[in-house]
Formats: C-alpha cells, structure tokens, sequence
C-alpha cells in the first residue's frame, strides 16, 4: 500500500504479561493512541518483543503502508535494537521508530493504575507527535587495522598476547619492566593446585619471545595514544638498558664481570630484600635474557671513569651501547588490550601493624619472594637474625575492607594467606595463626584447599588483627623479638594475644599507581577505586566505554590467576571479533557541524568527554569524528551558536515531543 | 542373784530425753526381777529438778558442777568413770543417742568391762544378761550374752516403753563430788539451732515421710501432693536431706527432729535404727517399702510391699475422690 | 554423618591431646563454624559452650575453660549434631564424651544420682544398685522357658543380652518377659547370660566414664569366651550401641543385633501369630542410638505396621530428625540436675510431640524410654490418653492368648 | 595438718544376708564388703580438711573384706598414703580387738587428727574409734558433720548432731579423735580410670596386725534375722486396692478430713 508521503503512523503497545498490562489499561491507550493525528493503526499484544510481536509489526509496515512506528513498552536500552530490526525487516528505514517507556516509567513505578494510565497516554502522545520528525538515517563504516597492542607483560598480557599471536595477528606487547612476568614471576606455588608458578610461566613466557607474530618490547612504555577504534597511534617509549637486545644472547658474563663482586643495590624484584649490581637481570628465567644496567649506580655511566670489564667481556658479541637513547616509535593498531595490572597496598599506611618498624613484620609478597627457591634467602623462611620462626601470624585483609584504605576484598588474599600458611608450616613446622575477617575461598577447588590447609592444624582466628606490639626488645646481639598479635576471637569473644616471630601482612591489591595517566591516555573510565572500568559488569566485563580497547587481568579489578587469564582470552577474543569483521558499523546518532554556522570559538572541544571533536585549521571551525562521537549531546547543548546538531534528537522531534507532554488536558 | 543397775541418763535444753524413762523403767523391771536395785547418774548444773523425775530409781546420783553445764563428752565420760567405779553396779544402760555414742565404749574401755551397743531387748537370766542388738542395718538380730559384772549396753530409743520409768514417786537423791574436771581438752561453745523459717513438723499430726527408695527429687513433687490433700507435711531420712532434696528441718531421726505425729507414713525408709529413733512413738505407723524384709516393718502398724511411685498417686487419688463432694 | 564400622579403628584411643593424630580426629581441623551443632542440640540453648564454641576454644587452647563449664553434662548423646555436621566431625564419639570426661570429673560436686549410677554400675553391673543374684529373677515369671547359660552351656544360636533395664525395672520385665515370647513365637534357639551378665558398659551414656566403660567391657568379654553361640542379640539400644562401637575397639568381634532387626528378618514367621486386631493409632519414637545412629528407621515401623488394626502416625522430629528422650549420656540420671537448672525435661517435650499426633500409643524399642515416657505421661496429665508400649508388647498384644 | 582416717568394710546390705550353719556368724560365702558409709564421709571430711590446710591423710584399715579396693580408692580421691594392717580377720572382728590393733599402729605416731565414721553397721561392742582415743589418751567427739581446724592455736572446733536438728560447737585441742557423721560434702567421685591408674602407680603399706584379741567378753548366742514384717499387718493387691484399704484406715485413725 502506498502511503503517498502522508504520515502514517502505527502504535503497537506491550502487554509485557501483567508486567505493564496489571497495572495500564492497555486496551484503553491503544483506543488513545488510535485518535491521535497520524495515527492509521493501533494494536495491542501479549509480547510486543517476541517473534510474532515483531512480525507483526513487519507485516502491517508492509501492508498498510506504515511509515512511522511508536511502540509502547519497556526501556529502550532493552529492546529499542529489536524494534528498529522488525521496523528494517518491514522495509523502513529502522531510525523511523520510537519506543514509549510505560514499564520502567510506568507500570512498575506506580501504584495507582489510573494515573499510571493516564501518564502513558501522554508519553504516547509525545512520541507520536516526535516520530513525525524523524527522518531515515544511515550507519557508517570504518576499517578496522589488523595489528593489536597489548600493553603490560603479566600472565594476562602474556595470555592475551600469545591468543592473538595464536590467531594470526600481529601482537605487540609492550612491559615497561625489564623482563615479562609480573607478579606471578615473584610467587613461588599458586592457589589452589599448589603447583610452581615459574614452572607454569616460564613456557608461556619464551613462548612469547618465539613467537613470529610478538614484537615484545620490554622496558618500554605506551606515552601517547590517537586514533580511534580500528585505527589507533600508539607512541611507545623505549627506555635505554645500555646492551643492544638485537646482539646479546644472554649469556651474563657481563654480570659476573662487573666491578661490583658483590650486590650492593635493592634488588626491586625481591622487593629490597637481596642486593644487585648495576647490571643485571630480574630473575634467572627473565624474558628475554638480556641485562640491565642501572644508570643510577653504573659506575661508568656516572663518572664514565670504569674499567669497563662488563663491555671487555663481550667484545665479541660487541652488544654494548652506553649511548643508548630513549626512543619513541609509533605503532598503528586496530584494536588494544590493557593489562596493566595491580600493585600491592602499602603496609605503612597502617602504623599500628609495625611495618617498616618491627623487622619481623613483613607483606606478603615478601614472603612469597622468601619462601622461594631462587628468592633472597633460597627458600629458607628465615628471620633477619636467620633464625627460622617458631610461631607465624598471617593477618589477612590489610588495606583491603577497610574504608580508612580500600573498601574492597582484594578477593585473592584469603587463598594466598592460606597457601603461605601451608608452604611456611611445610618449610618451618612453625604454628601457623591466620587471622581473618571472613574466609572467602569461592571458586574452583578453593574451598577443598581452604579445607586441606585447615585439617593440616593451621590455626584460624576469626578476627581482624587490632594491634601488633613487641613482645620484648630486640636483643644486642641482633636477635628479633617475638612480637604480639593482638585480635579479638569472634568466634568464642575472646581477645587473643598471640606472640609470634614472624608477621606477614597480607596486603591488598589495588591500582598501579599511574593508571589515572593511563586512563586518560586510552581515553577510557575507572571505577570508584581507580581500577579500569568495564562496559557491563556482568555482559561486558572486558570491554571499556571506549571501542577497541579491552581490559584484562587484573587492572579491572582484583583477581586471581585463573581469572586473569580467562579475562585475557576473553579479551583477546573481543579484540579478534572487533578485528576479523574487518570493519566497525557506528550508529548514526552523532552530533555534526553545521559549519557555516560555525564560529570556531573552540568551547566545544575540550567538553567533549570522547575527545572526538578537533579544530579545522584550514577553515577554522570545529569538526566532529563521528567515529569517535558517542551522542552524548554535550557539544549540542553547549554550542553559543547552536550550529552543532545531532541526529536522532534535532529540535524539531525534541520540541515537538515536549508539546506533546504539554498538551496534557 | 540380784542385779544392780546404773542407768546414765541424758538431757539436753532442761528436759530429760525419753530415753532415760525407757531405760528407767526397763532397768527398774529387772531389779525387781532379780531382787536388785537401780540408780541414775544424772550430770549436769542446777539440774536438780530433772533429778526429781526419777523417783522410780533407788537412788538418783547428782553430780553438779559448772563444769558439766552443758554436755561435754570428756566431763561426762570422766565423771561416769568415777561414779562407775565407785558404785560398781552389775550392769550399767546408756542410750545409743549422740551423746551416750560418746561415752559407752570408752567406758568399757578404761572399766576393762563388756559393751554391747544397739540393744533392743535386754532380759536377765541365770546371771547373765541376754541383750538382742538390732545390726547390719536392722536385718539381722544379734544376741549375745554377758556376765553381770559391771558390763555396758547401748540401748537403742524406741526398745522399750516410756512410760513405765515415768512413774512419780518422790526421788531418792544422793549428790555426789565431782573433781577432776580442771585441764579439759574440749569446751563446748554453743548450740546451733537450725533455721526456723520451716514449718515445725514436730507439731504436724500428719508426716509423710520419704527415704533412699524415693530415687530421685522429682518423685518429692508426687509425695508433696499426697501430703497437702491429707493436710500433713514431707519429711524424710537422712540421705534424702543429705541429698539437699529437703531442708534439714525436715530430718526424722537421731540427728533430726523428734515426732509423735497421729500418722507417720514411711516411704521408701528401710527403718534404720537411726531413723526410726525419731518417729517410733508416732500413733499410726503406714510403712511401704519394696523390700518385705525392710525392718521398717517391724515397727510399722501397716505395712505395703510395694514401688511407692505406685501406691501414692493410687491413694492420693482416693483421698481426693474421699473429699470431694459427692 | 554417622558411625561406619570402619570408623571404630579410627577411634581407637584416641584422646584430648592426641586428638590430630587420627584421620577422624583431624576432621575437627575442619570445621567451618556454622554452627549447625549448636543449632539442632536439643539442650544447645543451655550450652555456656555448645559444641562449636567447643572445637573454636579447643583450638585457641581454652578448653579448660570449656571443662570448668558444666556444658557438657548437658550433653545426652544423641547424635544430632553429629548426623547434621557438614564436615563430618564425629562429635558424639569423639570430640564430646573426652570433653564431657573432664568436665564431669572438675564439676564441684558430681551430680548424686549419677554419682550413684556409675558407682552401681561398677560395683553391682547395674546402675539401680541391685543384688546382682537378682538379675535372672524376671525369668521365673516369664511364660515361656528361658535358657540360661550358666545352668546349660551347649552352644546356642542366639545370646539374648537382656540389659539392666530389661532385667530389674518393673515396666522393663514387662518387656523383657513380652520380648521371650516373641522370640519363643519365633522359635529362636535363645539363652540369656542370666546372674552373670552385667551392664553392658554403654559407649554413649558412660563414655565420660572411660574406666567404667573399660572394667565392664573386660567383664563382658569375659563371660561371653565362655559360651559358643552364633550371634548377640542386644534388646537395649545403648548396649547394641556398645557391642557395635566400642567392644571392637578391645578387640570383640562377634556378630551383634538388636532386638528389632532381629524379630524383623523373620517377621514372617509370627505374622500368622498377629491375630488379634489392636484398633491403636501409634506413633513411633525413633531411639538415638537404634535411628540416627544405626539407621534402624523402617524396621520397627514395619513390625508395628504387621499389626493388625494398628494405624501409624509420626511425630513432628523423627527418623534421622528424631527428638531424643533426654536419657542418653548419663542424661538418665540429671533430670534433677537439669531441673535445678530450669530446663525443660526432653522427654516432656517429646511426649507433647506424641500427643500432637492423636496417638493413643506411643511405642518404642528402647528401655529407656518407657520410665522416661510413662513419666513425662504423667506429666502431661495425659494417663489414659497415651500409653507407652515397647513395640515387643504390642506383638505379644496381637498375640491375643495372654 | 596431718590426718589419720580409719576405715573399714562391711557387709554389702544389697545382698542378702544369711546366717552360717553355727548360727552366730554371717554365712561369709554369700558376703559382699562395702566401705562403711560413714568412713566415706570421714575420708571426704579429711580430704577437704587438707585441701584447706595442707599436709597430708593417711588411712588405715584392717585387711578385710576389699580393702585393698577401699584403700586404692582412697589413694585415687587423693589420700598420701594407705596402710593395710593384715592379720586373721576371716570372721570378722570386734570393735575392742581393732581399738587395739589402731592403738600399735598408731602410738609414736605424729597426727593432728583422726577421723572415723562415728559407728558402723557391724560395731556389735561399739565404735572403734572411741575406743582408739581412750587408748591413745586423746580427746573424742563423735555423731560429727562439721570441722574447722584452727591451726595457729592447734585446736578444731567440731559441730555434733543433736536431735531436733540442733548442732552442739565445741573447741577440742589437737591431737584429737572425731567420729563423723557426715563430712561437709557428700563423698567426692574418683573416676574408675583414676583408681585403676591408682592400682598399677601406687602401693599400700602393708604390716601385720599387733595387739592381742580380746576374747570372749561378749560371747555371740545367736544371729538370726527379724521376723518378718514384726507386728506389721500387710497390705496386698493392686495399688487401687491397696490405697482404698488405706484410707479405710485412714479414716478410722480421723486422719485425712
């Protein structure tokens, strides 16, 4: 049927089962709805969303010649994609439909089903009255760049990586560390399984050295990110490590021949607790193998008065290059995985648990990093005066539930708490207090580990550890104290003094402490507690606000390692659907210039939270990437010229929507 | 031959104990039986009024002293000592009571003479005097035989009639020197009356009592109601009280009250000698015990063989059917 | 969970302080504090330290001060908090009786009907302090002969381990008598040890007596190596509980039945003796130790069902969920202790249950309950109402020629 | 505070008595021996008398009956040491004859205290520790429920029964006999392990019985056991019955309106 360019509107309302229609008299909107001007058809039916629902509409589009379409139901952030698809699969254009929200503005807010039918009357009048004015839209598109950046060398960057790599696609994978690893690489076993963290990361690790389709650029990091989904130009900084990786076959002759015989400097990776030359490599299974030197105590880099045995030594590799320079080199990439990580709370922040002031008190990482064969003391848990602790106190929770600190469950201590228990008593026999607030051992076999820990006699305490004092003073001779571990024990009401030898904090995970920098340079959000924000927590955990940037591991929030993982590979899959459709379809609600109008003023610009507008130079006015523009509607309702618009919301279908609503009899 | 007798007699708060009168009397029967006499040591200080009670002795033997104000068991023991000495009767009665357990068998001990304790019938015959003791808890009789010189038998309260050494007659009485009681080892303190608070069951005419076969403290609920419909109180025996499941107030026997109730119901109470001191003279015995052999029957004037959780709520039932209005 | 044969070597000597040395003991090592325990123990609420405060203040080493409680003399053995624990902590054996142990030996005076109780046990091989000569006295008014094997020692089929409360309470001859003609209905080859058996030394009510439990199972055993037969068939609960769990721990290994499980294999037999019709709505109480610990839920109820007329109801708790009678674990002898103490008698509260059904009978298989029952009858002003029948009386009812 | 207690067995009442064939002695064949209940207490009041005090208790007791149970008993509730005097005590033995056995074993001896049970089921010629303290030249009290020692001036003041539940206090000075009726608490529980554990760690002391028997002072006639039911009339029947005759009875005495 024709429509011969007469409006002709058809109204469809949603029963939604008793959802909407127990409350609005549907039958008496859809008579409303039919009086309206325009308005040719008028139906009601049981699920305006299901299959016959959409058929519907499909074939009265067809065959009354309908070329708007209202329908009142539920939110639009629902179902508005369903409808517009039942209004294209009709033959209309699918920007020529409007949904009226009568459930989540109506049937479910309101008591009185009267007004509440009423109220829908008038929504309906609107949208009727706006619908008028829409006019047929296109979706664009834009290619999508093969190549994906994967910034952090963790276990999720790592897994996120070679999944790519695996894929096809071309991966760079940049770690501003001098090996890849993480975290993972400083543990010694992992929850639940108890396995060796090294031995299970280590081959993923030379993996990712051998891989033909990694770029792995460590000691590098991203410093500018532009582009867009598709097609983003990410700068990354290459800092200086003084030997060529391209001619060093890490053989580390040159550590043992530096002038240091002995190491004299923190050595970062076990957190201060071993000394390190000036040159050096992480950890034994660092990747790749190649050697650092530290500009801050190299001899010749700070004097450059040094016998150089380091460089005599490789003479015939020649891989020295003291004159190394930062270098910055831009990669094009369509698509990006962030896997940044954590880091851990600071146990100083606390005063009143001693650390950094009892030398017996020390975090959980460094106790990982003690229990470990190849950490500062070989594995042997043994306190600074290298006696081994008779008595351990493992408190959990610190900085983490804590609203003085961080409100959230860092979710991996309790587990980790409990495998530092098993591995301490395993090593020491020591009697072994955990102190926790509650015990959350949720996931796989975690719980069975939970249990085995507990039969094995290790002592759980449920409270929150309130003080932590010394027993006695240290004696001269350099003997540690035993120190007071002081909780109340909820469970039976009674305040526990415990003296123990050793305290290990278990601290909380929380964001590395430049995410805010990274955040603003990829553009995307971060929650509450500075952790990268996901699209849906629970339908799009790895997506951001921002197109083609994904989230992995454990920068979006605490997690353990077989999460990290399989948020990686998630990820990882995102990116490769993002990047196998070859293109991105935008939606066409976008804001635009009406660039004669355009006084270049320039004030739209930085309120655009997407970054998508720029100044024309050649012609002096604002310009909008669509690609970018999220119609959010800020610019529109911030231009003093009012010469940006924005499709989908133009005045004439605002304004008259709004007359709609006023004409309320 | 003649048998002469010294009965020790006992009083306690200014009253002679019954005891003394059975005694009396039982002693007085024998002397004239065998043409002998019978005289009462009476200890005490300004007692010479408890003295004049005893007209049925030939003689009453005062010895009063400040010394012997109060019972103590060393004055009593040295002065029966010297009287017995002196007097050198054939036999000589002491009540097995607290204070006679006292002195008995030390006496025999420092006279060189036979004891015999826990007498229930005492005869005379052919010179020797026959004494039943009631033992092993009052399950076996035990009669033994004694030669009139000087021997000493505990006689158990309740053995004999009362009312036979009450007979007035004025007494004969002879005031004895008392001397020895200078250094002594023990000194009595006071008396200790335990708390009054408790109805007084020595004027309750009607006394259920409960024993060791009451089992436990709930079944004292089942003997409570028996007691209120017939208008009378709970007492018991001693391992009931010790139980705590009573007050002491409660206590029949020789270490608790004294009753003459109109009916004294014995439950669950064997009838142990120190028990049935307390409540032989009560008018209406009604025993039940689930042992026919319990010697509680041997004093009762009705006896029940039978579980008492049985027959109490049986005759509570029929007492309240017997009140109510037809 | 509850007691599996294979458990008992596990619970073989095991002690306070060498608690983690066994597999069973270092369940306790897991337990989650849920509380479950405390929540179904019919006395919990009277618990200074029910038994999860009992395993918190185990492990932070305050269990001293669980034994100067007087928590555990509450405890009456009933299995609930052992068949609903999500650990599988064997509390009822293991964890409370070496608790219960300690905290009756501190307790400023020992409960004197208990106190007696254990001493009778000990000296006369019964807790109500009769002439042993006077355990076989029953027989002479049971109507069917009863072989008794010190007069008769040929090898016998079935060794009729009677108990003290079969064997001295007037009620219990009733069912002592009643169960001997069942089994003469049986044509059992039976005999009982007569004078020479003695208590039975029952794991649950006297296990805080362990040197009790021990002078009595020594006993036992000792008489029993004197006679052949094929098997124990143990009318008593506590003492079948015993004969299961405890006697294999000194190294006893004879075939052991109860009453119930034994009449039931061949209830066949009888079901043409259960002539006459008994018009009865009976419930049933399902005994601690024959239902949640042995798992002895249909038997008894099937032996009732072949009752002709008998119409069965059940209570609110039964079976696995069964309310215990309060008698277990010396909880016999406390009723005046719990008393003083303002708790409510449990087999008070199981007779209301029972009442709530309409029952006119309540029947059991335990000895224990028919003093306990009959009382609490009383208690309720319900005589005439209720009577409490052993499930062996009611057979011998049906019989209708007594 | 050092406490002597005597104790001794006697005949079980549980089980039935019988008279031997010569008709003036216990059948001992059918015998079963039971602590005297009164020497319990005495025990109990000595263990609390040194709870409180110190020092130490010592029992004595002839070798009769089990005594050797009694005595590790005593040892498990916490006595120091036992002393079992053995001689031929196979029918028994009088009271005098064992006052003089206790006076050997005792005389040199260093005490504060004896204790006893006041009387016993089987003191036919009376208590023993009565006797004991004549010998021994000592004070005695006895039908006792309650001791406080006073140290500092070495004397005890003793609470004596009365009827009418009246106490009589008296001070005695120490050394001192006292016959106890009761202890201030009833007898403490020994858990049978305890006194199995007793039985293989510790030891009594035995030494023969001196002192000569005295003999035929009291010459036993005749033993026989009470009528039965003496000049009880019986009721029989059911309860029913038995509880209406009752209150036939009842009524006729005008008790119960």
């Amino acid at each position: 049927m024709n429509s011969n360019g007469a409006i002709r509107i058809g109204f469809y309302i949603c029963h939604c089962g008793t959802n909407i229609a127990g409350v609005i008299d549907v039958d008496a909107v859809a008579a409303y709805a039919a009086s309206l001007p325009g308005v040719v058809l008028s139906r009601d039916y049981k699920y305006m969303c299901s299959d016959p629902g959409q058929d519907l509409i499909a074939q009265d589009i067809r065959e009354q010649g309908l070329n708007r379409i209202v329908v009142a139901s539920c939110s639009p952030l629902l179902h508005e994609r369903t409808f517009r698809g039942a209004v294209e699969r009709g033959g209309l254009n699918p920007f020529l439909v409007h949904m009226v929200n009568i459930r989540e503005h109506g049937s479910w807010v309101h008591e009185d089903g009267g007004l509440a039918t009423t109220k829908a009357m008038d929504l309906v009048r609107a949208a009727v009255r706006r619908v008028v004015h829409h006019i047929p839209l296109e979706r664009s598109r834009v290619p999508v760049h093969p190549d994906v950046l994967v910034v952090g060398g963790g276990i999720a960057g790592i897994h996120a990586a070679l999944t790519l790599a695996a894929a096809g696609k071309k991966v760079t994978l940049v770690e501003r560390e001098p090996s890849i690893g993480g975290h993972m690489a400083q543990f010694d076993k992992t929850f639940p399984t108890l396995d060796c963290a090294a031995c299970i990361l280590t081959p993923k690790m030379t993996a990712v050295k051998a891989h033909p389709n990694i770029t792995l650029w460590t000691y590098s990091e991203v410093t500018a990110v532009k582009g867009s989904v598709g097609n983003f130009t990410v700068t990354v900084k290459r800092k200086p490590r003084y030997i060529r990786e391209d001619l060093c076959v890490g053989c580390l002759e040159c550590i043992d021949a530096c002038i240091y015989k002995d190491g004299k400097f923190a050595d970062e990776f076990n957190l201060g607790l071993s000394k390190r030359k000036p040159i050096y490599v992480p950890f034994p299974q660092a990747v790749p193998a190649v050697p650092v030197v530290d500009p801050e105590h190299c001899v010749h880099l700070k004097t450059g008065k040094c016998k150089d045995l380091c460089v005599q030594i490789c003479a015939e590799r020649n891989a020295f290059d003291f004159d190394q320079q930062p270098e910055f080199i831009d990669i094009t990439v369509g698509a990006v995985i962030l896997a940044t990580g954590f880091t851990t709370f600071d146990a100083k922040r606390i005063p009143y648990y001693g650390y950094g002031v009892y030398p017996n008190v020390y975090t959980a990482l460094e106790a990982e990093r003690l229990v470990n064969a190849s950490g500062p003391t070989g594995g042997e848990i043994v306190l600074p005066d290298g006696r081994a602790p008779a008595s351990v106190a493992i408190v959990h929770c610190v900085g983490s539930r804590d609203a003085d600190y961080n409100r959230w469950c860092s979710r991996v201590c309790c587990m980790y708490s409990l495998k530092l228990a098993h591995l301490i008593q395993e090593h020491t026999k020591a009697e072994i207090y955990n102190f926790y607030i509650d015990m959350r051992s949720a996931g796989k076999s975690m719980e069975e580990f939970y249990n085995r820990v507990s039969e094995e006699g290790v002592h759980l305490i449920r409270g929150r550890v309130a003080d932590i004092y010394p027993e006695t003073a240290n004696g001269k001779d350099g003997h540690i104290g035993r120190v007071i571990v002081q909780a109340e024990d909820t469970l039976i009401g009674r305040i526990r003094k415990i003296p123990v030898d050793m305290v290990i904090l278990s601290v909380g995970l929380q964001p590395q402490d430049d995410a805010e920098d990274v955040r603003r340079m990829f553009n995307i959000s971060c929650s509450a507690g500075g952790f990268f924000l996901e699209r849906h927590p629970k339908l799009a955990p790895v997506n951001t606000f921002t197109d083609g940037i994904y989230l992995a591991g454990a920068c979006q929030g605490p997690k353990d390692i077989p999460d990290a993982v399989a948020q990686a590979g998630a990820a990882a899959a995102e990116a490769l659907a993002l990047i196998d459709a070859g293109f991105v379809e935008l939606e066409p609600n976008t804001a635009y210039v009406m660039e004669e109008e355009c006084s270049g003023c320039k004030s739209c610009i930085p309120l655009c939270p997407y970054s998508a507008i720029s100044f024309a130079e050649d012609v002096l006015k604002a310009t909008i990437n669509a690609v970018l523009c999220k119609g959010c509607g800020t610019c529109v309702a911030s231009c003093p010229s009012a010469s940006i618009r924005q499709h989908l919301f133009e005045d004439a279908q605002i304004f008259s929507e709004i007359e709609g609503l006023l004409t309320h009899a | 031959m003649h048998a002469n007798i010294l009965v020790i007699a006992e009083h306690l708060k200014g009253r002679l104990s019954g005891i003394v009168f059975e005694m009396l009397g039982k002693a007085h029967a024998l002397a004239t039986e065998t043409g002998g006499g019978v005289e009462v040591l009476l200890m005490g200080h300004g007692v010479r009024a408890l003295a004049e009670e005893l007209g049925l002795a030939s003689r009453v033997l005062l010895c009063d002293h400040p010394a012997l104000a109060a019972y103590t068991p060393q004055a009593c023991l040295d002065v029966a000592e010297q009287v017995i000495a002196r007097r050198a009767p054939d036999l000589v009665l002491i009540a097995s009571s607290s204070m006679g357990l006292d002195i008995a068998a030390p006496l025999s001990v420092r006279l060189g003479v036979p004891h015999v304790s826990s007498c229930r019938d005492l005869r005379i015959t052919a010179g020797r005097a026959i004494v039943t003791s009631q033992m092993y808890g009052g399950k076996m009789l035990v009669e033994s035989h004694l030669d009139l010189r000087g021997a000493i038998v505990s006689v158990l309260p309740g053995a004999f009639p009362e009312d036979a050494g009450r007979i007035a007659r004025e007494a004969v009485i002879e005031a004895l020197p008392v001397e020895g009681l200078d250094a002594p080892h023990m000194r009595f303190t006071r008396l200790i009356e335990q708390s009054g608070t408790d109805i007084d069951i020595t004027q309750t005419p009607v006394l259920i009592a409960v024993g060791r076969g009451i089992q436990n403290r709930e079944n004292i609920a089942m003997v409570e109601e028996l007691a209120a419909i017939a208008q009378g109180a709970v007492c018991a025996s001693r391992p009931v009280v010790d139980q705590g499941w009573l007050p002491m107030t409660r206590q029949i026997g020789r270490s608790g009250m004294i009753v003459k109730p109109k009916l004294y119901m014995a439950l669950g109470i064997s009838g142990a000698p120190e028990h049935v001191e307390g409540m032989k003279d009560a008018e209406l015995i009604v025993a039940v015990n689930t042992d026919a052999q319990a010697p509680i029957f041997g004093i009762a004037h009705y006896g029940v063989v039978a579980d008492i959780a049985d027959v109490v709520p049986a005759l509570t039932e029929a007492l309240r059917n017997a009140h109510a209005p037809a | 969970m509850l007691a599996t044969e294979e458990a008992v070597e596990q619970m073989w000597g095991v002690t306070l302080d060498r608690l983690y040395d066994s597999e069973e003991g270092r369940r306790i090592l897991s337990c989650i504090q849920c509380g479950t325990c405390a929540g179904t123990c019919p006395h919990g609420e009277h618990m200074q330290y029910p038994p999860r405060r009992i395993i918190t203040m185990l492990k932070a080493g305050l269990i001293e001060e669980v034994f100067a409680s007087d928590s555990l003399v509450m405890c009456v053995n009933c299995y609930a908090c052992q068949s609903k624990c999500p650990r599988n902590i064997r509390l009822t054996e293991i964890l409370l009786p070496l608790v219960k142990e300690q905290t009756i030996v501190r307790l400023p005076q020992m409960p004197p009907e208990l106190q007696k109780a254990v001493e009778n046990s000990y000296r006369y091989g019964n807790s109500q302090g009769e002439s042993a000569r006077k355990r076989a006295l029953w027989t002479k008014t049971a109507t069917v002969p009863i072989r008794i094997l010190a007069d008769d020692p040929r090898p016998v089929d079935a060794l009729w381990f009677v108990e003290s409360d079969l064997a001295f309470h007037p009620r219990g001859q009733d069912v002592a008598r009643a169960t001997a003609r069942v089994f003469d209905a049986l044509g059992a080859d039976f005999a009982i040890l007569g004078n020479e058996e003695r208590t039975a030394g029952d794991c649950g009510r006297l296990s805080w007596e362990p040197g009790l439990s021990e002078a009595l199972i020594d006993y036992t055993m000792s008489i029993l190596k004197k006679y052949e037969f094929r098997r124990i068939v143990v009318s008593d609960p506590h003492a079948f509980d015993a004969f299961k769990y405890r006697y294999p721990m000194f190294g006893f290994d004879e075939t052991v039945e109860s009453t119930v499980s034994y009449v039931h294999r061949d209830l066949e037999k009888i079901r043409p003796r259960l002539k006459k019709r008994l018009e009865y709505t009976v419930t049933y109480h399902d005994s601690c130790c024959l239902g949640r610990h042995n798992k002895l839920f249909e038997e008894p109820r099937e032996l009732l069902l072949a009752i002709p007329g008998i119409r069965l109801v059940e209570m609110v708790h039964t079976r696995e969920n069964g309310l215990c009678c309060g008698g277990g674990g010396g909880g016999m002898w406390l009723d005046t202790y719990y008393k003083a103490r303002g708790i409510e008698r449990l087999s008070d509260r199981r007779v209301r249950e029972a009442l709530d059904t309409g029952a006119d009978v309540l029947a059991i298989a335990c000895p224990y309950e028919i003093s306990r029952f009959e009382d609490a009858v009383k208690v309720a002003g319900a005589e005439g109402r209720l009577r409490v029948r052993d499930i062996m009386e009611l057979l011998v009812e049906s019989f209708g020629d007594a | 505070m050092n406490i002597v207690v005597l104790m001794k067995q006697v005949p079980d009442l549980v089980e039935e008595l019988e008279v031997d064939a010569g008709g003036t002695l216990l059948d001992r064949a059918w015998l079963r021996f039971i602590t005297s209940e009164y020497d319990d207490h005495a025990l109990e009041q000595a263990l609390l008398l040194k709870e409180q005090h110190g020092g130490t208790v010592r029992v004595l007791a002839l070798d009769m009956g089990e005594a050797d149970e009694m005595l590790f008993t005593a040892l498990a509730k916490g006595a120091d040491s036992a002393v079992k005097l053995s001689g031929d005590f196979a029918t028994g033995i009088d009271s005098h004859s064992a006052a003089g056995i206790y006076r050997h074993a005792l005389e040199g001896a260093s005490f504060d205290l004896i204790l006893t049970g006041v009387q016993a089921i089987d003191d036919l010629d009376g208590p023993a520790g009565a006797m004991l303290a004549t010998h021994l030249g000592l004070p005695y009290i006895g039908v006792v429920s309650g001791i406080d020692v006073d140290t500092a001036n070495g004397e005890a003041h003793v609470r004596k029964e009365y009827p009418g539940g009246l106490l009589a206090e008296f001070t005695v000075d120490l050394p001192a006999v006292i016959g106890i009726q009761a202890a201030m608490q009833p007898p403490r529980y020994v858990p049978i392990s305890r006194i199995r554990q007793t039985m293989k760690t510790a030891s009594i002391d035995e030494t023969a019985a001196q002192g000569e028997r005295i003999a035929g002072a009291i010459s036993v006639e005749r033993m026989y056991k009470p009528e039965r039911a003496g000049s009880a009339t019986m009721l029989e029947g059911s309860a029913d019955s038995i509880a209406e005759r009752l209150l036939d009875i009842l009524t006729e005495h005008g008790i119960g309106r």
